[in-house]
């Protein structure tokens, strides 16, 4: 029961953020909303039985990504005292095209039925961590190699874009 | 458990909520956040789908090399991002517009 | 020798092309003397030919090697032959191809522009001229087809007169899109044909004589004649056969689609404009008659009358034009639609008249127009100036010239002793004749084609009027332009000319030897074969 | 006996080929001989005219009253029928060939004084020659394919030696409306030709002689060749050109214009006659009427000495239609032939006295318009001969008794009279007309021999005038001659001599009445010209052909060009206007996509290419560069895709 | 735990399949390696990276028959079939000749060592995406190309550069998150992330639900940016336009043959052999008739080469997905025959246009005259341009007569209008295609720019452009040299 009330905040919070992501201007702020939503997906991982999923979650967004992309911020704009206002553009299209969107897909979902059978019980005598784990060992082995060198490409192509030295610009 | 319904329409919410900002925002970082929150609402249908089949985890791995890539795509972007603003001095996406017709 | 000739004719050519790129662009008149040397090659081989030709005979000459056989799994077999072949439609535009082509030579003497690349074009030409109307294997007629496009475009592009680049291109894109409704319909045929002779396998054909036979079409495909796939208005086959019709209309040309004519005639250099007139026309002509009717009896019978009424349209049309027209050379060219109008008729009829009147007026216009493109020419070479309204009195300067001028114009009028009115005649009688023995035109519009000839008349009488006679002067900025009469060169090339119209309109014979047994075959055939077939379904 | 035969028929072939191919040669000779050597040709052409004159004779001396010859060679074969290449020499034809040939050999000889001096001499003879060639074959072949190639084929040579003197415009205007209205007449025959080729597979004469029955493609089949007659031998309301074409040298107007050219109708008219069906011939008669009025109406206002023989020529033509519309050839073709001569020998007198005047004026360098009957008068003393010649062949033309031109208009009359009927109708009216046609004829011929050769002397007086040389005055002399009765039939008042027997099998009918009523008809005439003699009637109408000219410039030759116009503006406004309208998209596009310069600066090859770019521009429009207005577009259009699929 | 041993001896034994990949991915850590002990040594690095590639290209080709039998890998994440390995064979061919071409750059190319190591990393990203069966592997090796196209767009090192990675990166990026929502949809109906499954076509089997079209063609719209087919494609001019030439000539091949690769598989399955209530062909069709009138039609104004030949992508893109949409075997066939003679085209033309670039010839106009100065060079590239707008006597004619082929195929046995049309629109689209096509020739040649002194003709681009042009002509005159070997491949999904 309280689960019921805790997930349904969670989805609240998650729903709200995002949202008030579109409207805000300023990109801290922004950042700082995009960390609660994903907090709070974290927290509906959690309760989806993917305990494995929460933590990477909020190791890798809210401690990697949230992080690297602080940085970007600074970087990218002069600091100077005052906070740095995001303006809007193309509200119209992007209103139709989100909204019409969004229409579309909660049409389209809400005619469809997924069966529920899976009592909690079930899920409980399964190891997610175990399973994950070895899964990553046997089957999904290829595309964690893949993924793999896809960091190191990103890591060695990041690196020499960051560096590139300006002067070489035409 | 919860109905899955729940999960997708929070998720068709996140991922619009994200192509708008996408189109919106007049800062290349912020369209980086919207990105991001287009990718996790995918990772929350491949969550939600994946209490339908209990004994397989491929929803849930899914979405685990989800966040790698989104990792990687958030590196690359920024890496891209700051290059951009060193020749153009902004981060505002339409002023980098000098390729076009 | 037999079995060669048509291939030594088809690539003597292509090889001294290649010999020609190859050789320093210093020896200008090596190129010359190459491609004459080709020609007098071809005219030799086309001898032998002639004399080893027997006319009683359907297809002679005929050299049939396996091209590409590829096998498509469950869609059997692609087979394309190198299939050549000749018959009394092909030999004749053959015999006129080689004539002009030699003719286009000695008066592209003068060429003094990046002469390599003009030899080798030119010698490209000639080789996918000769291919296309002896090709009887579709996908090689097409690639002939295709072929003459390029060398045409930049033989206009690059040594044309001052419009010669939107010329150009006008040219291109009319005959490209032709060739693209023609290759729709290239498709969908040989999707739908099998070759009889291969059993036990499904071999799709690009033979040609396979598509003209109504049994080997693959039973309910989309063109099977038995089954009517209907496409909006029309059946498949009517729509093939209009796409093929507009395809080669485009190329004919026809009203309305003959824009390109004028233009790309103004432009061209005179031994361009020559071939152009004399033999790229031909190959819309030819086209129908090889590919167009046989293949589509049902729907020829079914569109006959349009296509005799697009001829006579054409007829009217562009003599009107002509009449309108202030320049020698845009006259000319509207004389050609004019007179390849005829050739619609004369198709249209399906009697053995009027085909054999139509080959023999492909035959007649090309050496005509030619010599006409020749005269306009000569006066071009003097003075760099084609209005008619700057010349007049020429008679007293240029009498030499002015005698030719009377031979080609009265030529084109048709006037009885030129071959062009043999042809007329025949193509008239075929068309009146034609509702009598139940082909597709009716009477009127023979009758309303005779006007063609008053038209033709008119404009002709005209232009020598303002151009020849009356006190010599001219006008414009050529006053005191020097005119000499005729020289040698142009002697050798307008004599042979007025010589072979003449012989032709007075002696038909030979050459209606060669075309009748064609033409009778052709009328028939289609005739019957398209009655039966529009019956069938 | 076959050899004898054989041989026989070999000698008439070869006399027959040189009669025709004679004058082709003096054709190719005068081409070929250079221009220094011109003189030759003085002597060769009216030499090989000769020769070919008398080759003819034997031919006529072999067919006349003979069994008609007809020989045929293969020319082509197609369509399953061979086109014969063949001649048929009956009577008519014989007669012809005859006529053709002496009265070509007459002008020959007559012109090498005539044209002597003129720059394009050669050419002049050569276009002779040709003609000459092209009429025999008119005249000789056995179907109606080849006929109608050398009636196209004289037309051309019309066409040259109308258009002889190049520098004058008016000559060349006249050439061209000749030939012109020429074709329009032989389209008509074309026509006539494809009916026939229709419905009988065949163009021999020999077949059609053999036709039976009137169908109706018959009459339509008839009245076609008779456009074609209508234009070869200037009958209404195709004679315009006619008068024009006296801007031709007045030999050539004599040879061609009067005697042989504008008779070849007639002749086409009476071989072809089993082809004409009753209606048919109705409408020949009512056209032959009409001409003959028309001509001699018009005849009687002219001033220009050749324009006045020119319209009696019309007039004359007419009649003979009339006679052939009335059934009786013969009677067309004995007025043809006598027509011919003395007509020509009109001519020709005409000539000279314009060839003297013109001496004298080179001599005294007076300009005057030397064919205005106006500016003549009183030359009788001057030209005695000419005047003579004049006389005779005036008579002959005016049908005064115990000459020829009595004895055929006589048989015209006579088959008239037989051919109206008894009882009253329309053919009355026809009737009467021929005999006020003659009437008119004697009028105006009285009134140009006396305006030109009596009265006192105008602007002439100062010149010295002599007659013409010797070459040309014994051709006059000659011409005249045979207009003396005697060459027709022995009896001064019965038509029916050797020529119009030998011209017809039937039994001849002839009212005796008529020859005398006709004959005082003269008389009252000559009476009454003589009374009026002074007075000069004045008529535009009249003068100028009944502005037929205007009316064909109004009726067909504007409207005609007009067209021209209007298609050549077709051709570029709106056939390639498909193409540019695409040039008007380009802009619009260009506009709402702000591409505006570019389009001009870019500058379509083609309005084709003008469009294809106006759509470009609107594809590239949304290439703004703005990559999130990209992203709009591309998820923009897949919710397009799946609203379409929803509904 | 004895099933998990097997899986890994399946696992060990998947690897004897999978050399080229390990070659390649060897290969990165090489030449990263290479780059950082010695900087100078561009020719060594090029040499490395061409043997790597040629091996990769050995490697499949030397035992074609071991790669043709289709086989399930590493537990049926990947499948090895002769539909992948030709694919895989174009790849590395189109990687050495990008690899020839930056090696004829004149002005040198910066930090090579990644440059080479990001090109591999596409190449090994498009091996496994058209091996892949598994929505997994489809998005893991997808965005392996994606996120390396993105930083190899921006190795001109210029502003234009970085601008043009942005783009790329930002629409890269939401096209591959639209995908995979998609693909978390599929997932969610299906029950498996493996798409080539028995139950995966059972469970869309007369599937009719709209949530299940949004998800398939939110996933194609991830193909179709890849392809960079309409509606996905405005990146690519800009991309194009800014990148070096022999990473745009790279990129106009390989991730969009890829792509094509994929979609095949991807569209088939989810048509369900015809079974599902979508039509799916229809869709095939539209879209391609999008591309090809976007792409010809938008180029005709294009000064600048690059941009010119970015909206011929396009269109030529559209021509590609002609030969899917029939959904026949034959018909994939023809595209894969398409699909080769689109990189012997596409090279042929972009390696002279770099040659030319080194003359400064960098827009249209600039072109005037050319004609007279690299005579052969001229020449070769109209052949080019020839094959390109597909006129006979070149490969470019036969591939397009193919793939109408099998649309007029399809269209006789579905009888669906739409084919008609496409075919008649691709064909008309032939001769809009030309106006542009024959733009750098119609300068070259009839426009006459200064005449300068000829350039020397005995160039690397003449050799390999005059080799390209042979193979061209040959395979028209003969296409069962790859048509033969094309057709004994059989492609199961």
């Amino acid at each position: 029961m309280i689960a019921s009330y805790v997930f349904y905040l969670f989805e609240a919070v998650a729903a709200i953020s995002a949202i008030s992501l579109i409207f805000i201007r300023n990109v801290f702020y922004g950042a700082l909303l995009l960390i609660i939503c994903l907090l709070a997906l974290a927290g509906i991982f959690v309760l989806a039985f993917a305990e494995f999923i929460a933590v990477t979650q909020i190791l890798v967004y809210a401690g990697g990504i949230l992080v690297v992309i602080l940085f970007g911020i600074m970087l990218t704009t002069k600091i100077s005292g005052k906070p740095l206002v995001v303006e809007h553009n193309n509200k119209f299209s992007a209103t139709l095209t989100g909204v019409t969107f969004f229409a579309l897909l909660i049409y389209a979902l809400s005619k469809e039925s997924f069966i529920n059978t899976p009592s909690v019980a079930s899920q409980e005598n399964f190891n997610n961590l175990q399973l994950i784990g070895i899964g990553l060992m046997s089957d999904f082995v290829l595309p964690f190699e893949i993924a793999g060198v896809l960091l190191l490409i990103a890591l060695v192509g990041a690196s020499v874009v960051a560096s590139s030295v300006k002067s070489k610009n035409t | 458990m919860f109905p899955t319904e729940h999960f997708l329409y929070l998720g068709a919410l996140l991922f619009s909520s994200g192509l708008i900002v996408v189109i919106v925002k007049k800062n290349m970082i912020m369209v980086l956040l919207g990105i991001e929150l287009m990718l996790n609402a995918s990772n929350l249908n491949l969550v939600a789908f994946n209490q339908l089949h209990p004994g397989s985890v491929a929803g849930q791995m899914f979405a685990l090399f989800v966040i790698i890539v989104a990792v990687c795509e958030a590196a690359v972007g920024l890496a891209i991002i700051i290059q951009v603003y060193r020749y153009y001095q902004t981060s505002v996406p339409d002023e980098v517009s000098e390729l076009n017709g | 020798m037999q079995d060669i000739a048509l291939s030594l004719l088809l690539f003597t050519p292509l090889l001294v092309a290649f010999v020609v790129l190859f050789l320093p662009s210093t020896a200008a008149t090596a190129f010359r003397y190459l491609t004459l040397a080709v020609n007098f090659l071809q005219v030799i081989i086309l001898l032998i030919i002639l004399r080893a030709y027997d006319p009683a005979l359907a297809l002679q000459f005929v050299e049939q090697q396996p091209w590409i056989t590829l096998d498509l799994g469950s869609w059997g077999v692609l087979k394309a032959e190198y299939f050549l072949g000749l018959d009394g439609l092909s030999l004749p535009l053959v015999i006129l191809s080689v004539f002009v082509m030699l003719i286009a030579t000695i008066s592209s003497w003068k060429i003094a522009k990046n002469v390599k690349g003009y030899f080798a074009l030119l010698l490209i030409l000639n080789a996918a001229i000769i291919g296309s109307f002896t090709a009887l294997d579709f996908l090689l007629f097409y690639l002939f087809f295709e072929f003459m496009l390029l060398p045409m475009f930049f033989l206009i592009a690059l040594w044309g007169g001052p419009k010669r680049e939107y010329a150009s291109i006008k040219f291109f894109l009319y005959t490209l899109l032709g060739s693209i409704f023609i290759l729709i319909v290239m498709i969908g045929l040989y999707t739908s044909v099998h070759d009889p002779s291969v059993t036990g396998k499904l071999v799709h054909s690009f033979n040609v004589l396979h598509m003209s036979n109504a049994t080997n079409f693959i039973s309910n495909s989309i063109l099977d004649p038995n089954n009517v796939w209907q496409i909006g208005w029309y059946t498949a086959r009517q729509w093939g056969f209009l796409l093929l019709f507009v395809g080669f209309a485009i190329k004919l040309p026809m009203v309305p689609f003959h824009t390109w004519l004028p233009d790309a005639h103004v432009e061209a250099p005179t031994p361009i404009s020559v071939i152009l007139a004399a033999l790229l026309l031909k190959i819309g002509g030819y086209g129908l008659l090889r590919i167009a009717f046989p293949i589509f009896p049902d729907s020829a019978v079914y569109f006959g009358w349009f296509v005799g009424l697009m001829g006579v349209i054409s007829i009217l049309y562009g003599g009107l034009n002509a009449m309108a027209s202030k320049d020698l050379k845009r006259l000319i060219a509207y004389s050609s639609v004019s007179h390849m109008g005829f050739v619609l008729l004369g198709v249209a009829s399906l009697t053995s008249e009027g085909v054999a009147g139509s080959v023999y007026q492909m035959f007649s216009h090309g050496i005509i127009s030619a010599m006409l493109f020749l005269l306009a020419g000569v006066i071009y070479d003097r003075t760099g100036n084609r209005m008619i309204g700057n010349y007049s009195g020429l008679s007293t300067k240029m009498p030499g010239f002015t005698v030719f001028v009377l031979v080609a114009f009265f030529a084109s009028m048709g006037l009885p002793g030129f071959s062009g009115f043999i042809a007329e005649i025949m193509v008239f009688l075929g068309a009146f004749k034609s509702n009598s023995i139940n082909g597709p035109l009716h009477e009127s519009l023979a009758i309303v084609a005779t006007l063609g000839l008053l038209i033709g008349a008119t404009y002709y009488l005209w232009t020598l009027q303002r151009m020849f006679f009356g006190p010599y002067n001219l006008k414009g900025n050529l006053s005191g332009a020097h005119m000499p009469d005729v020289n040698q060169r142009e002697y050798s090339m307008l004599l042979p000319l007025a010589f072979v119209a003449l012989f032709f309109g007075i002696y038909p014979q030979p050459m209606i030897t060669i075309i009748d047994p064609f033409a009778k075959h052709f009328a028939e055939f289609v005739l019957s074969a398209g009655k039966s077939l529009m019956l069938n379904p | 006996m076959e050899d004898i035969q054989s041989y026989e028929a070999t000698y008439f072939t070869t006399c027959l080929v040189a009669a025709v191919a004679l004058p082709l040669i003096s054709f190719f000779l005068s081409f070929a001989i250079s221009e220094k050597y011109s003189w030759i040709v003085s002597f060769s052409a009216p030499f090989l005219l000769l020769l070919s004159t008398v080759a003819a004779g034997f031919v006529f001396y072999a067919v006349w009253n003979h069994e008609p010859v007809n020989i045929q060679w293969h020319w082509f074969t197609c369509a399953g029928y061979t086109f014969t290449a063949g001649v048929l020499l009956n009577n008519i034809a014989a007669l012809m060939l005859l006529l053709v040939t002496f009265i070509s050999f007459i002008v020959h000889s007559y012109s090498t004084a005539y044209m002597a001096g003129d720059p394009d001499f050669r050419q002049y003879f050569a276009m002779l020659g040709f003609f000459t060639f092209s009429m025999l074959g008119i005249v000789v072949v056995d179907n109606l394919l080849l006929i109608f190639i050398f009636w196209e084929l004289v037309g051309f040579s019309s066409y040259m030696l109308i258009g002889h003197w190049r520098e004058k415009p008016e000559a060349a205007e006249a050439a061209k409306r000749a030939f012109l209205i020429n074709r329009a007449g032989d389209i008509g025959f074309l026509i006539g030709l494809m009916i026939l080729w229709a419905n009988t597979g065949s163009f021999n004469l020999t077949d059609i002689d053999s036709l039976s029955g009137y169908s109706s493609w018959m009459t339509a089949a008839s009245l076609c060749v008779f456009c074609g007659v209508m234009g070869k031998s200037a009958q209404f309301p195709l004679f315009s050109w006619l008068p024009d074409a006296m801007e031709g040298p007045t030999p050539v107007s004599a040879l061609i214009h009067a005697a042989t050219m504008v008779a070849a109708g007639i002749f086409l008219l009476a071989r072809v006659y089993s082809l004409f069906t009753p209606p048919a011939l109705d409408v020949v008669i009512i056209i032959g009427t009409l001409t003959a009025l028309a001509g001699a109406l018009s005849a009687l206002v002219q001033f220009d000495l050749k324009k006045i023989l020119a319209y009696s020529t019309i007039s004359q033509l007419g009649l003979m239609v009339v006679a052939i519309g009335a059934g009786a050839p013969q009677a067309a073709m004995l007025h043809l032939f006598t027509h011919a001569f003395f007509k020509a020998c009109l001519f020709l007198g005409a000539g000279s006295v314009i060839h003297s005047l013109h001496q004298a004026q080179h001599q005294s360098n007076t300009a005057l318009d030397v064919q205005d009957i106006r500016n003549l008068g009183g030359l009788q003393k001057k030209l005695p001969f000419t005047f003579i010649i004049f006389l005779l062949s005036g008579a002959a033309l005016a049908g005064v008794p115990l000459f020829t031109g009595f004895l055929s208009k006589d048989a015209i009359l006579n088959s008239l009279m037989a051919w109206k009927g008894s009882d009253l109708s329309w053919r009355w009216l026809i009737f009467a007309s021929a005999f006020l046609v003659s009437f008119i004829t004697v009028l105006y011929t009285f009134r140009l021999i006396w305006s030109v050769f009596k009265g006192e002397e105008k602007v002439t007086a100062s010149l010295s005038i002599e007659e013409p040389p010797v070459a040309m005055r014994v051709p006059m002399a000659i011409l005249a001659a045979t207009s003396c009765w005697l060459f027709v039939s022995w009896n001064p008042f019965d038509f029916s001599g050797w020529i119009y027997n030998g011209l017809t099998s039937v039994k001849h009918f002839h009212f005796t009445f008529i020859a005398l009523v006709s004959a005082a008809w003269i008389v009252v005439a000559l009476i009454v010209a003589y009374r009026i003699r002074e007075r000069s009637f004045k008529s535009a109408v009249l003068l100028n052909g009944f502005y037929l000219d205007r009316v064909y410039r109004w009726l067909i030759e504007s409207p005609a060009f007009q067209l021209a116009l209007f298609t050549n503006k077709v051709d570029k406004k709106w056939i390639d206007g498909v193409l540019h309208t695409s040039a008007y998209l380009q802009l619009i596009a260009a506009h709402v996509t702000g591409w505006f310069d570019r389009v001009l600066v870019d500058g379509a090859v083609d309005g084709a290419a003008g469009l294809t770019k106006g759509i470009g521009s609107f594809a590239r429009s949304f290439q703004s560069g703005k990559i999130q207005l990209y992203i709009f577009w591309a998820v923009f259009t897949i919710i397009i895709f799946i609203i379409w699929t929803l509904l | 735990m004895t099933d998990l041993k097997e899986k890994l001896e399946l696992i060990g034994m998947s690897l004897s399949f999978f050399i080229p990949e390990l070659v390649l991915t060897s290969g990165i850590l090489l030449v990263v390696f290479l780059g950082l002990i010695k900087r100078e040594k561009d020719s060594l690095l090029t040499l490395v990276s061409i043997l790597i590639f040629a091996s990769s290209f050995l490697s499949i080709a030397l035992n074609w028959e071991a790669y043709a039998t289709p086989n399930r890998l590493f537990g049926g994440l990947v499948r090895s079939d002769d539909f992948s390995a030709y694919l895989k064979l174009l790849f590395d061919i189109a990687a050495i000749l990008s690899a020839i071409m930056t090696w004829r750059k004149t002005n040198n190319q910066l930090h090579l060592s990644e440059y080479y190591a990001l090109m591999m990393a596409i190449v090994l990203g498009a091996h496994i995406l058209v091996m892949s069966t598994n929505l997994i592997m489809v998005f893991v090796s997808l965005e392996l190309i994606s996120i390396s196209s993105y930083m190899l767009a921006g190795f001109s090192f210029s502003k234009r550069g970085a601008e043009g990675s942005l783009k790329y990166f930002v629409f890269g990026s939401v096209a591959s998150a639209i995908m995979l929502y998609g693909f978390t949809l599929l997932y969610g109906f299906t029950g498996t992330l493996d798409f080539s499954s028995v139950e995966f076509v059972q469970q869309l089997l007369g599937k009719n639900s709209i949530a299940f079209f949004i998800a398939a063609l939110m996933a194609i719209a991830g193909f179709l940016y890849k392809i960079a087919a309409a509606p996905m494609h405005p990146w690519s001019p800009d991309v194009y336009e800014a990148a070096p030439m022999p990473v745009i000539a790279f990129l106009s091949v390989v991730p969009k043959l890829a792509g094509v690769g994929i979609l095949t598989k991807f569209i088939l399955a989810i048509n369900s052999f015809g079974q599902s209530t979508v039509d799916w062909q229809f869709l095939l069709c539209l879209i391609s008739i999008l591309s090809l009138t976007i792409g010809n039609f938008a180029a005709l104004w294009q000064k600048n080469p690059k941009r010119l030949m970015a909206y011929s992508s396009i269109a030529q893109s559209g021509f590609l997905l002609v030969g899917i949409a029939s959904f026949q075997q034959q018909g994939v066939h023809f595209m894969l025959f398409y699909a080769s003679i689109y990189l012997l085209m596409n090279f042929l033309v972009f390696s002279y246009l770099q040659y030319f670039e080194s003359f400064g010839l960098t827009t249209l106009a600039s072109f005037s005259g050319a004609g007279r100065k690299f005579p052969w060079a001229s020449i070769l590239v109209l052949v080019g341009f020839v094959a390109l707008t597909g006129l006979p006597p070149t490969a470019g004619f036969t591939a397009k007569l193919f793939v109408f082929t099998s649309l007029w195929e399809a269209y006789q046995v579905t009888g669906k209008e739409i084919l008609l049309w496409l075919l008649i629109f691709g064909l008309i689209n032939t001769v809009v295609s030309l106006f542009y096509y024959l733009r750098i020739p119609y300068y070259a040649f009839i426009k006459s720019g200064e005449s300068s002194e000829k350039a020397n003709n005995l160039t690397v681009e003449n050799f390999i452009g005059l080799t390209i042009v042979l193979c061209l002509l040959l395979l028209f005159f003969n296409p069962g040299l790859l048509m033969g070997w094309i057709n004994k491949i059989n492609f199961v999904l």
